[in-house]
């Protein structure tokens, strides 16, 4: 655990507390079964608008919190250990392109709505099922951006996309000239194509404020994906104690024992990496670019072996729809593919470092 | 594997044997099928059989070659393993299948061949050999996974009958089946020694209600069972009371050297360069026409030589058996192996096609995409089923080692 | 691991103490030194001391700041923990080391100052920090390797002085040490409470001998050791008898956190681009600058980010302990990640430099090349010594798990 | 175990016999002490030569038995159980580069010598640390030979070089022109670097026959890896079960059982891919060398895992000179480094398969 400051050990306590008592995984399971337009738990959304978490990454001028990126960790974390379908993930790297970007329209007509939760922001970037920031093909021209983007979270729903052009990041807002086509993925998410064909766009910033939110939002994803590793760790190790066969717990076979020692481990390595990441883009420091490919790559690899851990060590239940394994599976995958995987991770990460 | 009856002489020359299993299969192929896939075999549960799917099937049922090498009394071919190799090769070159299979063919009959009765054998073995009736394995319980000594599902001796009670997992094709072979408890005094193997001719039956279970993969190949005051007559014993763990044990040997038959036809349908070229579709080639991302391209290289180590391991475990050697070492490591291979190449799949390999359902993904998905979450059921990869490797140490801290 | 001192307020304000400690320095260290290594520090045995060295181990044992934390009365230099960094800041500053160091100042020490009387921390301390006197571990037994509470060697009650006789087996620079600290049984009915911890005062003693165990790198920094009939006063129990268990890990607690700061100095002489340039150096790269192999260099990148989030689990585990957090969680796996990364790296190394990675001794070989083959070879104890990756793995599971079917 | 015919049954089990009667480890040990010249057993070497297994792949009118290369893997996989230091795997593919190539006078003046063991034949290929047949600046002028060779086995007293320049491969024998330098290594052996100044060379073929004769020392090298592999795991083996900790043997904790069990199948899988190679020379098959990149590659990796694991389930005392852990492991490194690496062979095959 990174050394919190007061704000932010009571931050993450009541997230925690918050989702554990009101967005358990059976509320994800409640919300995919209920399969709504938006593809998130619209009240649960509200309420985290009540508590102001829309807001940590909004400066204070503009009515937010302005914790930080270490702060809206905290809360993604938590929110991530129960697959709470939340777009906060998506909401805090938009609000902060908004915030860094040059519109001051921008910044007075939506930020101050986003902290309370009453606009839903999010980020079209990809334009195909792999990361690829080098290939964007979206152009505006006489203030009209269009192009079509790819598997954007919350896209069903989203009252304004933070859209990346071939010559840096805009703000679409509202319908005129978008339209979202629907995506069913194995995390049961909003993951929307959304096209754009001469929508009304602002200007905010060139393709390094496009990769500067980038980085921030696969920061948060990282976050996510720690607090999914933590518990999917933790019911597995749970059920290790209970579950008996041959007469004796399972946690009692030291083969299994060993294999939950190598998870711990790296969970412990995901966390220091994850966190660094978010530090450093409070930090703003120098190389916040690597400390988010080391987070995502590392903590990719750790998800992935945690996740699958999961299911194998549940056996025969693992495999059913009824049990949570499944679902931390499946969550896993997409926010390995999102963002770029780990590989891509590792040589963007080489490249920084002229390996 | 092979077993002795490979090596023994067949019964007429093979050449001549070819050429009346061509002109059979000429004469009675529906030329409609040619190149379909076997729908009865697979777990998935039937499809609605097309006439010429009926006609194909009553025609190798009759003549007994869907299960060629069993005796022609039951119903069976009576080919040797010689012969059942060229009519395999014949079907092959045709463009045919053998229409009859599942677990009948794979498991119970071959059981019931060697433990039943004269009397069980007609009443079961011919309607298999048919291909008319589906049986399930009623052996799992929520208790009894890995641990499958710990059954309790109870048969209770009521003189003429048993009244059997208890709850079943896993119960592959439950929802489908006419049928049910089970490991039932007669006796709660012992563990092993109190389990009997015992036959229910009734899946729709009073009393009997199978309830499927949703796996992550969207399918429902499995069911749960439960019994409730099910009545069976003494005859459908197989074997002696307290003979159950034996028997069973056996059929569980089918089971996985069909389950290695199935890492051989996943080495087989994997061979070549299909992920290597899905490689390329999705994430492109570089300069030199090699797969661009060096990372993913490493990991391809491995698996695919992981694959070829596989198939040549099957390859010289069958020369093995089929030689004077006895079974192979090998054997031992198949199922793993197998299911290692299955799962990385799944996931590499997954990989390679980013977040459209994760579609679930709907507009926006290619067949192959939605089925890269279900593929990859069915296929974390491979290291778990049939014996766990820790059960294998409990195995494989006790073999090695010569002792275990349990079992 | 920081302790509560480090919270404590500094004695004086910092900035008076470093001004106090750069004079004292400038003063007193001998510039032919600067940048040399702690020929003492490690466990390779010792070097011929030159007059320089001589020196600065006097004047820094004298003034107590080999042992800065530790009280004055013993001879330590009785600073606060923030000084003791400081102190260690300037050293660096000037291209200085602490000359005084080895098992005593490391393991020994802190649990003699913790356990000890005082009339035994008045006999042994003073020596420590002056760098007198060399310490050596007598624990492994060689039927108490990873099990060490089965130790054998017997310490027997003879009135006023113990008997000793026994084997002890991997005693680390056992053929250079004066005295000898060790785990002896005191009571033959009881496991762990039958456990003694006492000083043996001369390792030249009639009944003492140590033979040097030949590693496989050609190192022997390790030592078997007979007692035979060795006579130690009672008054070299620490503790009470039957109390060495209790004190014999409290000191491996010492142990293990040195090593862990190893592993953190492993982590920082490992840091910047050593095996990447080496890589590039021997095997060439290419037209972009990138290592030339990539099956190499996508390995050399998982290990340069496994070093990297290991450095930053050290540094987030310091933190921990300075804040009011309590100990990390992440200090468990230090010893087990440490292992690996160094083991990573040297078989890196070696596969880097190819046959040159594997030259003994002689000619057609660089220093670095032997060097580079002694370190990985070396290097395969990291994960044995010290409490083994299995017996780490063990501590996890209990940690985690709750339970263990053994210890 | 490949399907073997009544020769080669009886080879291999003689092979074996003789290597656990006459050059157990001990054998090996007492060379390494006593560090002979010629830097192999002479002594074995010279019962090797009587029992003809120098001539396995020797042509039977040479004075040959020509039982191929799965006979001669057989035998030297026996030989690397044991670690027998015999110079029997550089001869076998330096015998089959004389009988493969142009000269009838090499083949007349040789092959009987070396189907005997009076004459020790190898290859010196390399001209740098790191197998590479593709940078060869080794050149023949007028009959005469000149470059330098590296990490020649054998090299400090074979009597002939089966030599790669450029242009093809060559025969030099005798002296003239030929300087041998010893180099020490990790596992005791001959490795020589041999420079060549205007050697009176002997051309053999082409660079095509090169590489088929590196493949073929590569497959032999697979086989004496196999052995080695089968020996470490079956003396870690022995060792687990009569070691005793926390008052029961090393066998019984499951943790320890599963990583046996990893290897144990590894080692099934090294022993298909070795054979595999074998057979595919002696078939004359057109995948010849994908089959020895395969072997070379799988069986690298094993034999790293499982010479690695040896030491590592040895504890202690697996880091002392007086167990053979360290032999196993220091040999494993070098034969992993010769005829090229895992990495080397994974790059090649890929390239054949068109990865």
């Amino acid at each position: 655990m990174a050394v919190l400051n007061e704000e932010q050990t009571m931050l993450r306590d009541m997230a925690r507390e918050w989702a554990d008592n009101e967005s358990p995984v059976t509320a994800f399971r409640n919300m995919r079964n209920a399969a709504p337009a938006e593809g998130y738990d619209s009240a649960a959304w509200s309420e985290i608008g009540q508590m102001g978490w829309g807001g940590i990454v909004v400066p204070e001028a503009y009515g937010g919190s302005d914790f930080g990126y270490l702060s809206l960790g905290l809360v993604v974390e938590q929110l991530g250990r129960n697959l709470a379908a939340s777009p906060l993930a998506s909401v805090g790297p938009a609000a902060t392109a908004i915030a860094m970007g040059s519109s001051d329209a921008a910044k007075n007509d939506w930020l101050g709505k986003i902290a309370t939760g009453d606009a839903v922001a999010t980020l079209a970037i990809d334009e195909g099922p792999v990361h690829d920031p080098a290939t964007i093909a979206t152009a505006v021209a006489d203030g009209k951006l269009s192009g079509t983007k790819e598997f954007v979270a919350e896209g069903d729903s989203a009252d304004l996309f933070v859209v990346a052009a071939a010559d840096g990041l805009y703000l679409v807002a509202g319908d005129e000239g978008v339209t979202r086509h629907s995506r069913t993925m194995a995390d049961a998410r909003s993951h929307a194509q959304i096209v754009f064909d001469h929508a009304p766009a602002t200007r905010l910033g060139g393709t390094d404020l496009t990769q500067k939110i980038v980085d921030r939002a696969t920061a948060v994803l990282a976050a996510e994906m720690l607090g999914m590793a933590e518990q999917a760790f933790a019911v597995t190790n749970d059920y290790l104690k209970t579950r008996v066969q041959f007469g004796q717990p399972l946690s009692t076979f030291q083969a299994l024992q060993h294999r939950m020692a190598k998870q711990f481990t790296e969970l412990e390595l995901m966390r220091s990496v994850v966190e660094a990441a978010l530090e450093a883009i409070d930090a703003g420091r120098s190389d916040i670019d690597q400390a988010v490919s080391l987070a995502k790559a590392v903590g990719g690899e750790t998800l992935k072996l945690v996740s699958r851990e999961m299911v194998q060590l549940h056996g025969g239940i693992g495999m059913t729809d009824e049990y949570d394994a499944g679902l931390y599976l499946k969550r896993a995958a997409v926010l390995e593919a999102m963002w770029g995987n780990a590989a891509y991770h590792r040589e963007r990460f080489a490249r920084l470092n002229d390996y | 594997m092979a077993t002795a009856a490979e090596l023994d002489a067949p019964t007429k020359p093979l050449d001549t044997f070819r050429h009346e299993a061509r002109d059979w299969i000429e004469a009675n192929f529906p030329p409609a099928l040619k190149h379909a896939g076997n729908a009865m075999a697979t777990i998935e549960g039937p499809a609605d059989e097309s006439a010429d799917e009926t006609a194909w099937r009553t025609a190798m049922g009759k003549k007994g070659w869907g299960v060629p090498t069993w005796p022609q009394q039951y119903g069976g071919g009576g080919l040797t393993s010689a012969e059942a190799r060229v009519l395999n090769e014949e079907l092959g070159r045709a463009g045919a299948f053998n229409p009859i299979g599942g677990m009948g063919v794979m498991m119970f009959g071959p059981t019931l061949l060697e433990y039943g009765t004269d009397a069980q054998k007609q009443k079961y073995i011919p309607d298999i050999a048919m291909g008319n009736v589906r049986w399930c394995q009623g052996y799992s319980e929520p208790n009894a996974g890995s641990d499958l000594a710990n059954i309790q599902t109870f048969a209770e001796d009521k003189g003429d009958h048993y009244l059997v009670n208890g709850q079943k997992t896993w119960t592959s094709g439950g929802q489908w089946a006419d049928k049910c072979f089970a490991l039932v408890r007669t006796d709660k005094s012992q563990k092993h020694a109190g389990i009997s193997f015992l036959l229910i001719d009734d899946m729709h039956a009073e009393g009997v209600e199978v309830r499927p279970i949703n796996l992550i993969s969207g399918f429902s190949p499995f069911c749960e069972t439960f019994f409730t005051n099910v009545k069976v007559p003494k005859e459908n014993l197989v074997g002696q009371e307290g003979q159950g763990w034996t028997i069973g044990t056996r059929l569980l040997q089918h089971e996985r050297n069909s389950l290695s038959g199935g890492g051989g036809s996943a080495a087989r349908m994997n061979a070549g360069n299909g992920i290597t070229a899905l490689a390329k579709q999705y994430r492109g080639a570089d300069e030199h026409g090699r797969i661009k991302d060096a990372d993913l391209r490493s990991r391809i290289i491995r698996h695919e030589m992981d694959q070829r180590a596989f198939a040549l391991t099957l390859r010289r475990a069958a020369l093995d058996a089929k030689s004077n050697q006895g079974p192979s070492a090998a054997t031992s490591i198949m199922k793993n192996v197998g299911a290692r291979i299955t799962q990385d190449r799944a996931e590499l799949g997954v990989e390679i096609m980013g977040m459209n390999g994760l579609g679930w359902e709907g507009e926006g993904f290619s067949s192959e995409e939605i089925n890269q998905t279900r593929v990859w979450l069915w296929g974390k059921a491979v290291s778990i089923y049939g014996g766990s990869t820790e059960i294998q490797n409990n195995v494989i140490a006790k073999r090695i080692l010569g002792m275990l801290d349990h079992q």
